[in-house]
């Protein structure tokens, strides 16, 4: 697609975004004077009223602690509650609800993994396989694993345009002691989408099952678990216009079942006694304590929102978005991007000639936009490239074409100022 | 019992304490075909069912031995008194039909033939207002399915 | 304290609880046209509406992801999220604010507990020591590190009236093997407080460190880490009237310094790469992910809620209730209440002859109200007096005492229900 | 430059941005006789400070080379040229005002003998608007101390 650098500011749009905006209060506030322009959302996205709302009313005339609750409150809230994860089944196209596991977010999910899979299901010897633009949180857990249990971390490559090397993705697995390929979905500082199925197809070839980070994946483009035939999917709820405090974990129900529980406590027990206990079955018995109710209350009120605007229309937003972005930044003298994916999401990660990111970020935010800078959370990737940090602008549903000419804009100014 | 207990009728009606408080089927059977245990961890509730088939492969006599609340006994002994005389098939069918109906409080769905059994289950509808009790009321059903299938032991879903 | 039986609806009390109703907006909900008594807050508090307009109000003028953003959205949203911190501390009275670490909720707490200093800092050999009152949180993760790892879990015994049992408490250090008590600070089923200075002395006295379960214990009375001089306590946020998807644990800084993280991901390291990864300082080490941002928020709006009401007028209030409830229920024919400890919280768990708890439970739902019924997540528990479940009514600041009395009476009326 | 920077210029004064740009003490000493490294792991911002002493034990000179922010290098830069002349206690003390200052935009408790230095390195004050970009403004005061107090590594708060 090819977008028009100058492109007038209310271009008609497969998306309705003036509409959209109206949902989020949020975007009427003003920083310093200035209108807020939040380019922010891929570290966590805004909240829409319908999820304000939703978690308003259920304390307000609907609350109490789930399951096993016995008088009226509890029992509607437990319906109310149990109906995100038939939302998230839904959203993910999974076969079963009980596939869905509720965590505290993304996180949370791939550290459930690492002990009940990585831990609990893998055998030393065994190795793991991520890539070269993991976030920190699909790194470290499978190094506290490696240190902890000699499961071996092997990391696949990524080339100079910021794509996985499939050739060395392949030669990774030929040794068929492979046990779980854990990859991101989408990256989060270079935007780039991994090739899923083939992926899958791939791990699967070589005896190793497979699970996505889809935080970033999500957010942009409908995810269907059977039809990449994956074994694993995880998000986190803050980034999909949910509350915090949730994430998900979806897995194949056998795998599920066979996998050890993690933490210990309520709600994860069929019975307790102290020399022996069993546990509920999938997916409670994962969700050890009171969950996140009101969040999972919250959480499906930003499904339905998403689902009700349709992942087509945002899917083509983001397209329209991220074609704009790389086209007006691109065209600033000393601005560099990174990641150069042929299928890429919306966020853009760039750095300033003569100018460091952080104060990049800062020069940017007195003029009310929000960008962030820094490592992202994927140091190993910065290192990839010889670099520290970089600002990263990135989109969501309420992002405007005429946002990213203001940050165009802005950043030509940040430039001459440090000029 | 006048009508001062009338707020709390539209679950506990007559029927169910009855049923909870002299269930008629709750006995051992001496000389059985098959047997099941059930077992709900979550509130305690433990039930043993007998099986004893007619020659012609339907149900000729059924006994339980439960702990548990007033609805889980009441419908143990209301599924007894309708699966008498029923054959396998009948008695599953059965058992989905009154499933949905504890769950969603109807069973749009159901086999006109299921209607007279079905009446009989009926005052147990109303659990599906709690459905953490949906598990008292089907946990004996459970354990006659899993007998009849065979199976040692069974805990509702 | 001494509270007649047939106290009028609009008695004079410490805390002007009719005041106190107002805040809290789901208090005026009817079930099945009957009024709302809710008497089920040990699961779980109603939220008053200083919580939920803070969660809301953050997400409709100031949120974004905390930490490192550098974008005035992230940093103010930084410091409401920090600002729970400082809260937490000054609540617990902790000597410093780094030692206040968010989790998901307290189970969340005691497994981060059984994993990092159970496993990172307990060696096989040594023993854990719990109570025969505890909830399953506080002993499921203990059997976990048991069975993995070879560490003893010991039982302190309770008496017949539900309280520990001192001498058997004691005889159970005796060996200098024990390496953490872990305890709980109120019993969620018999109301009982444990001596917790007490225990605190005879266990540093035998070389064991002390954790609290503080999950009921800090809803009702003022909790002081110092003076308590335990090594650590837990809590969860939504008994405490604030949000679901928060729970803390606080530990001697030095303590929390020399444990090995739990999670992995990002917020918690200092740097990455594929070798060697370093951890950030405390709290942040033990906070892997996106934190709970909102409930942080909401949290410190509760705690700053209770704070403003006192905890000397609430632990009078629960006083009053608990001899209030005692009195009126121990009055009914056929009730059996559950413990008699000296020194008791605002918790009753009762029976009823000829009638099952979750019969019970059920028909005093139709009558409005809200109890609840089962084996509590304490099993070992109930079997020690050799009952599966029971009813339990359990008591808040909003608690009326004439809600105490339309209990008895719908329960008079269940019995003979029953008959 | 002319007004059109206005908004940018209340945290990057002309002052930062000169010492951010051409640093005059940005180099290492030829003799020195005490060194620390800082390393703020967050943002990959790092310093290292020497230092050399006057007989009377003041800091004689003192040089640095550092990698980071326009904020970070302009703050080393300051500090250098702050400190040159300074006992060691006066060194800690302007440290501990400094770092109040860069926390929360003043520093009322300050000591005002303290004044004048203290105005010389006002233009960072503004930092305490972004708590996580204080750290930019201690680095190198951290490694400064840490060199004066005989340690050799530091890293901000
Ligand atoms: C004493 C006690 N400990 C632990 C818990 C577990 O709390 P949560 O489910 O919030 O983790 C509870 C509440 O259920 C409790 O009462
Ligand atoms: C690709 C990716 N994975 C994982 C995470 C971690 O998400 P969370 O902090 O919600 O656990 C993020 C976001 O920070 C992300 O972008």
């Amino acid at each position: 697609m090819n977008v028009d650098a100058r492109i007038p500011l209310d271009r008609p749009a497969l998306l309705d975004v003036a509409r959209i905006r109206e949902d989020f209060p949020i975007l009427r506030q003003t920083i310093r004077g200035k209108k807020l322009v939040f380019l922010d959302s891929a570290a966590s996205a805004q909240k829409p009223r319908a999820v304000i709302e939703a978690m308003r009313e259920a304390m307000e005339t609907q609350y109490a602690n789930v399951h096993r609750g016995l008088h009226w409150m509890s029992e509607r809230t437990t319906d109310a509650y149990e109906a995100a994860r038939d939302a998230v089944a839904a959203l993910l196209n999974a076969r079963d609800r009980h596939e869905v596991v509720f965590t505290r977010n993304i996180t949370d999910s791939l550290n459930l993994m690492a002990h009940s899979y990585g831990r609990g299901v893998l055998r030393p010897g065994q190795a793991v396989v991520i890539s070269g633009m993991e976030h920190h949180s699909n790194i470290v857990p499978w190094q506290l694993l490696r240190d902890d249990r000699g499961i071996e971390l092997r990391v696949a490559p990524i080339t100079d345009s910021g794509e996985l090397d499939m050739d060395a993705f392949e030669a990774l697995l030929a040794d068929g002691r492979v046990g779980l390929v854990s990859m991101t979905h989408m990256s989060n500082v270079l935007g780039t989408y991994t090739p899923a199925e083939r992926i899958v197809r791939i791990a699967h070839a070589h005896g190793a099952k497979v699970l996505f980070d889809g935080a970033q994946a999500v957010v942009h483009r409908r995810v269907d678990v059977q039809a990449l035939d994956c074994d694993f999917y995880a998000f986190t709820g803050h980034k999909l216009y949910g509350p915090t405090g949730i994430g998900v974990l979806w897995g194949r129900r056998e795998l599920l079942d066979a996998m050890p529980p993690f933490l210990g406590g309520g709600e994860m027990i069929s019975s307790v006694s102290y020399e022996h206990s069993t546990w509920a079955e999938v997916p409670h018995k994962f969700e050890a304590g009171t969950p996140p109710i009101l969040e999972g209350i919250g959480l499906k009120a930003a499904i339905d929102y998403v689902q009700a605007i349709g992942y087509d229309a945002i899917a083509a937003h983001e397209t329209s978005l991220i074609d704009h972005a790389l086209s007006r930044l691109g065209a600033i003298e000393g601005v560099h991007i990174l990641g150069r994916a042929q299928d890429r999401g919306g966020v853009v990660s760039f750095s300033l000639d003569r100018a460091h990111a952080h104060d990049v970020a800062t020069l940017l935010d007195r003029q009310g936009i929000a960008v962030r800078a820094g490592h992202h959370c994927a140091e190993p990737l910065m290192h990839r490239f010889g670099l520290d940090s970089t600002a990263r602008a990135s989109f969501a549903i309420y992002t405007k074409h005429d946002e990213i000419d203001y940050l165009a804009d802005s950043l030509a100014r940040v430039r001459e100022f440090f000029k | 019992m006048t009508d001062t207990f009338d707020d709390l009728r539209d679950l506990y009606q007559e029927v169910i304490l009855d049923h909870g408080r002299r269930p008629r089927h709750a006995r051992r059977l001496e000389s059985f075909d098959a047997t099941a245990k059930g077992d709900n961890p979550m509130c305690g509730d433990r039930i043993e069912v007998w099986v004893k088939y007619a020659p012609d492969g339907t149900i000729a006599d059924t006994g339980f031995q439960a702990r548990g609340c007033a609805i889980s006994v009441a419908s143990a002994d209301l599924m007894a008194e309708t699966v008498i005389g029923r054959s396998k098939a009948d008695t599953h069918a059965l058992f989905e039909a009154f499933r949905e109906m504890a769950r969603t409080g109807k069973c749009p769905h159901c086999d006109a033939a299921l209607a007279e059994p079905l009446e009989r289950l009926e005052p147990l509808a109303g659990v599906h207002e709690y459905p953490s009790r949906v598990k008292c009321a089907t946990l004996a059903w459970h354990a006659l399915v899993a007998a009849l299938d065979g199976g040692k032991e069974a805990s509702s879903e």
